[in-house]
């Protein structure tokens, strides 16, 4: 285990509740609104803020137990900063070399160490730059580098791949992925989008409001939502509320009928391509048809995605015609119809 | 020349800021006539003086320009013996070259003259007070000036009328006139010198105490103004 | 909370203290020759109240008027470094490397009733400088303001542009964005600045006792008391002086929190 | 290029230049009077580069004094604004708000061989340390630091400790975060702090008198001079002060690019 | 016509070559790589930096053309940049009333206006704190609500959703199409990512190297991609070269059979759907057969994406259980098979 953390802190007006390990060469994913926390639960593992209740231990060590506190610098940790932070004063060389120089290693040797990092992120072209010469996606490389090259035993990662653009992106990704294989340390990394989670991590833990709401593998969210907005993230629909013979009464009393044999509170889930727009009342076999407005309608690569407001508020997946043909922008009204058999219910 | 107090070759005179010319001739004469003698001169104003022998400063001699102020270090022991007067000095009254309109002490009653004095303090500030009550003139100083130098650049620059300074600081300035004070309302101020307790060559600080008392001493003190005793 | 990083590194501990010993020792030594038991009556008699009063109002306006003045030249100062803004730059640096007493000569010089302007501004408008309540305002902010540019064009200097980029943006022009957006953030110099004009301003004599002279309720400040008394009495002379200092220690207890917050 | 940005509000111009001017027409009325035709032996002479050399030697080993040791104090101070930290702060400005005469004499009574700690200087390192060019040394420190420890403090606090959490992250502990981080990055305000130092020190007339006297080679600086030569020979006095000026105008054009860099 | 630009400028080692227009009431988006000059070129139509040669029109003003320079604040624009950049002594209601203050508007109305547009963004709980005390996806939406707050007629956003979550990102979305809807007024937005730039953008313009390669609606970037980064961007294979007899040799040398009889040089694209992946040869119709390593192995949302290097270079999408049943991880050596009609192949 490279991390085992079980703490309460506070920051501001959040109180921060949060449990999570990390095993030998494991990556975790935090997730999570804006102002959940995810910085701040950070800082905490850093050592930059100290815990109020509980324990932090990187591998044997227990660096804060709200008593004896180990400061950052001893703590053998490496962290990249949602703003870069990179030293202005310092040329980029000497910025990646920073890491190394403090740890007692000689100017040369460190410089070097540099440029491989420096060449490892194809930035070597400005080794020689200053920091405020560099665009945003060249210094959060240059910050990522600088991190990277003191081989930390606990990465922290705050939206690593923010500026990056979607070539940087793999880039980024896949030196990431190198060296989590490499070093035997463990990594937890902010993100905010799901497909940079996946693609860096094993586990995605989701804070929300200072505390964990859910934690696991893709699967284990999406089976499961814990949340609305673990949900949202994995792109489902999900509605809460009580199941009685076939009929979910949401706890903001809209009715639906799923095809689930479940009774008591339950929490459904439905995939956006199951929700089908009508420009007319539908006849036929879905059991649950209802009016809506649109609230937005946004382009994604291959489908639009439509919200949509009314008895039970939805997101749609349609195809380009169908906004076509059925005229959808904002404020438009449409019907909607969903099969019983679309919901996944899982008991709460 | 860092530690001039370690050799014995070498002596230290404390010299009020007025004599300040001749106490640098006399110096270099002294160097010229004891071979191998270094004196490292230090002048300032006379409490200014004092208060620094008063705090344990190093020195050997001690030339004043008041004996009031000589007093005190005399009661306070610091003193080799008796102080000697070795220079008297007067007061005269100077305007600025190119005003007339004050041609002697009486003038200075007039409700337009401005006229500048150094502070009651200071010795110079206290004689001339006591030339204006001696004269039964009432004149308000326009300021308490710190030292005659203070007072003499004023004059200098016209920005006052008259002013009431040593002869001897007044002496052969172009820019100034001197008007003589009438022996009878004029005071005699006494410059007594003495050698220090702590000296670190009390027969050295002797022979320039002498020096200063006799015959070279004597000539240039005449030269720079002062009455001799 | 933040505990990692208010940690100062350990042995800086060693030189703080012998500066402060430096410090310490010669107040020390004052307060050992202060007269305790005259004190009250010494402190509260009419002349030190009355030099007091004219050092504090002096001073206050001293400091003012660097704001004033001194502010638009250090911010111009700090937007170039030409053979103009370097000229300029020396021009500023004259009052402290000059010794107080040539800096008010050079005052008499130029604002004395027959100086360079001051013939101009007695025929003119009457003004006669010298040996009033004014020429101690000007003699002490020539010698306090170069204090408060230097340090505030050091403070300008650093100043991040890209807050008045953005208030360019946001449509503040180049005055608006000066007032709005760079004064509250150099805010931290410009109270150094003003600290060190002010302190300075307080304890000057050299050059008002040559511009202004020493005339009791008009021109004698604390400091020039302080040296009067200094020929006669020096107790008195220290106890005046523990006056200053009482003042200075007033304004910084009163400044602590807004002037120096914690972080 | 960044055309939109180096533009100044306009009107500032004008309280800079009454600025400028108060400062520029009492040097215009200094060399006015200036001996132009006596000036060269003057000023080769060797009682000038005597005091000169004392000057630039002491004011300089002043600047360095207020660095090592008032950098420490200026770091400890930006730290806190507790009671100790305001009571230290008040010590700082003692010297600034105390007549240098006083200053002096402050130091006579602590460091003198009647003094709080002279006597035992004396005593066991035999070292006397008044009227030699050491007390030169100290007295110019004593005056001149707080105005370093005052600036830099100010430059301290407004440093981002983003850097310094960043360092840590990076393995820097406290001292090496200080060294590689923090000072560099506070440079201007240092820079600023120490040319405020060495200018006062340059300067400085009233404490180095009182409590180093006004020796020949020893301990008469170029101010010193400055002041025996107005009781001599005054239009000396104001050549003696161009050289002051003429040093710090050297300084300021050798430094101007490193020191001042053009943003 | 809200924007007119046709300029030189040059910034660092980067000569800037920008042509672009931007329509009333139109959203132009502008991707790049890392250092392709976006922020730069926002710069430049912002009045932050000059431009050397030609002309930029907002409205019916010239605001630069290389010698009369309207500064930024008479140009009536907004900017929100990469940096949030808020003003660190002013409270959130504060930054936000800044900009109608600075256009004269009185203390109160202009606070009303701030608060108005808090509770749009929904940061009114924190209309009294102070930046740093914001997490950076709340301290990007007071970025966004001060310059929205400002109502200019052109507006220049650089990555304004790089920090929010995913929430908050259609709710961002949703507020800009809102803005843009109600003013005349045009915008130039930069993202990284395509999906942004559909949700915001009717038009894409895409940087590389200072230049802008394309720039066109999403069809039109998808029909013939102008560089490989574009390609990339639309999740396309593009590939180079010379056709002659149904087949292409690529820049890099590699021959493939396409289903075009379009002769000479050429863009061929490929989606990676249609790349199909084979633990041994496989026998049968497929005309493009080789051998290939895996590079990396990234998760999506719903499939994986392959990167492989072989004689041809290509990324293959492929379900979980083609990863599970190839053992596909970086190194492994698999067979690819492309049919000859999935190539698009276009004249250059
Ligand atoms: N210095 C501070 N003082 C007071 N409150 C703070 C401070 N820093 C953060 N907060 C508050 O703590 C909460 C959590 O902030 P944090 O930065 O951890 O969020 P986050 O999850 O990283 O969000 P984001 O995705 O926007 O970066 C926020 O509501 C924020 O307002
Ligand atoms: N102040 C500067 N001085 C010199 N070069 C600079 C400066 N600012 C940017 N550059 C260079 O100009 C190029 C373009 O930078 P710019 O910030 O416009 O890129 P960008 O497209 O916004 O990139 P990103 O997506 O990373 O934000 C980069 O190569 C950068 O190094
Ligand atoms: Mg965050
Ligand atoms: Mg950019």
């Amino acid at each position: 285990m490279t991390l085992a953390a079980d703490f309460t802190a506070r920051r501001g007006a959040l109180d921060l509740q949060i449990a999570l390990a990390v095993g030998n060469g494991e990556t975790l994913a935090l997730l999570g609104p804006n102002g959940a926390g995810k910085t701040s639960c950070l800082r905490v593992l850093a050592g930059l803020d100290a815990i109020e209740r509980g324990q932090v231990r990187i591998d044997d060590d227990v660096v804060d137990d709200g008593e004896h506190f180990v400061p950052p610098e001893e703590r053998g940790i490496g962290v990249v900063f949602q703003e870069h932070r990179l030293f202005p004063h310092l040329r980029v060389r000497d910025n990646v070399a920073f890491g190394l120089r403090s740890r007692g290693i000689k100017a040369r040797i460190a410089r070097a160490a540099a440029a491989t990092w420096l060449d490892r992120l194809e930035m070597t072209r400005f080794a020689d730059a200053r920091p405020d010469e560099l665009s945003g996606g060249q210094a959060q490389r240059v910050a990522l580098a600088r991190t990277l090259a003191t081989r930390p035993r606990l990465l922290l990662l705050d939206e690593p791949l923010a500026a990056a653009d979607a070539t940087a992106r793999q880039l980024l990704r896949r030196t990431l992925q190198t060296q989590l294989r490499t070093f035997p340390g463990g990594c937890v990394v902010v993100a905010h989008d799901i497909d940079d989670a996946l693609a860096l991590a094993d586990r995605v833990a989701v804070i929300e409001n200072g505390c964990i709401v859910q934690c696991g593998t893709l699967d284990e969210l999406s089976n499961k939502p814990a949340s609305r907005y673990v949900a949202d993230l994995v792109g489902l629909n999900r509605f809460r509320g009580t199941c009685r013979d076939h009929v979910l009464t949401t706890d903001d009393g809209a009715r639906i009928v799923v095809g689930s044999v479940h009774d008591g509170p339950v929490v459904a889930t439905l995939h956006p391509r199951a929700v089908a727009l009508f420009p007319e009342r539908p006849a036929g076999s879905p059991r649950n048809v209802f009016e809506a407005n649109v609230v937005t309608v946004e382009r994604a690569l291959d489908c639009y995605r439509v919200q949509l407001a009314g008895e039970l508020p939805v997101v749609a997946e349609v195809t380009e015609s169908a906004v076509r043909d059925l005229h959808l922008d904002r404020g438009v009204s449409v019907w909607v119809a969903i099969k019983a058999t679309e919901f996944r219910v899982a008991p709460m | 020349a860092g530690c001039a107090r370690d050799d014995p070759r070498s002596l230290t005179v404390f010299a009020a800021a007025s004599l300040t010319s001749a106490f640098e001739q006399l110096a270099h004469r002294f160097e010229q006539t004891h071979a191998g003698v270094h004196v490292d001169l230090h002048t300032a104003g006379t409490p200014r003086l004092v208060l620094q022998i008063q705090e344990g400063a190093q020195a050997d001699v001690f030339a004043s320009a008041d004996e009031a102020q000589m007093q005190r270090i005399v009661a306070a022991g610091m003193a080799r013996g008796q102080p000697i007067a070795f220079a008297y000095n007067s007061m005269t009254l100077i305007t600025p070259r190119d005003r007339a309109a004050i041609q002697s002490l009486r003038d200075l009653q007039s409700p337009r003259a401005r006229v500048l004095l150094c502070a009651p303090s200071v010795p110079a500030g206290r004689y001339a007070r006591a030339v204006l009550a001696k004269a039964g003139i009432d004149v308000r100083s326009v300021s308490d000036e710190p030292n005659v130098r203070a007072v003499i650049a004023k004059v200098r620059l016209g920005l006052v009328d008259a002013a009431i300074v040593y002869r001897s600081d007044a002496r052969g300035d172009t820019k100034l006139r001197c008007l003589p004070i009438d022996a009878a309302d004029n005071v005699r101020t006494t410059y007594p010198v003495v050698t220090l307790r702590d000296a670190r060559s009390p027969e050295l600080a002797e022979r320039f105490v002498r020096f200063v008392l006799g015959e070279t001493g004597r000539q240039v003190l005449a030269e720079n103004g002062f009455d001799l005793p | 909370m933040n505990r990692a990083h208010s940690r100062l590194p350990n042995w800086l501990l060693a030189p703080a203290l012998i500066a402060a010993v430096l410090f310490l020792l010669p107040l020390l030594a004052l307060l050992t020759e202060a007269p305790w038991r005259d004190l009250l009556p010494l402190l509260t008699s009419n002349e030190t109240l009355q030099a007091l009063a004219l050092s504090v109002r002096c001073s206050l306006i001293a400091a003012l008027l660097c704001l004033l003045l001194g502010l638009p030249l250090a911010t111009w100062l700090a937007h170039g470094n030409g053979l103009l803004h370097t000229s300029v730059r020396v021009l500023v640096t004259l009052p402290m490397v000059l010794p107080p007493i040539v800096g008010g000569l050079a005052l008499l010089k130029a604002f004395g009733g027959n100086g360079l302007l001051g013939g101009a501004l007695v025929d003119w408008f009457g003004l006669d400088i010298p040996f009033t309540t004014s020429a101690v305002v000007l003699a002490t902010t020539y010698v306090a303001m170069p204090f408060f540019v230097l340090t505030v064009e050091g403070g300008l200097r650093t100043f991040d542009r890209r807050y008045t980029e953005a208030a360019a943006t946001l449509g503040a022009g180049p005055w608006r964005s000066f007032c709005t957006v760079t004064l509250p953030l150099v805010q931290p110099t410009l109270r150094a600045g003003l600290l060190l004009a002010w302190a300075r301003a307080l304890g000057e004599f050299g050059a008002t006792i040559t511009f202004a002279g020493s005339f009791a309720g008009r021109t004698r400040t604390l400091p020039i008391a302080v040296h009067h008394a200094l020929d006669t009495n020096p107790p008195a002379a220290v106890a005046l002086s523990l006056v200053l200092l009482l003042v200075s220690a007033l304004v910084l207890f009163l400044l602590r929190h807004r002037w120096f917050p914690s972080r």
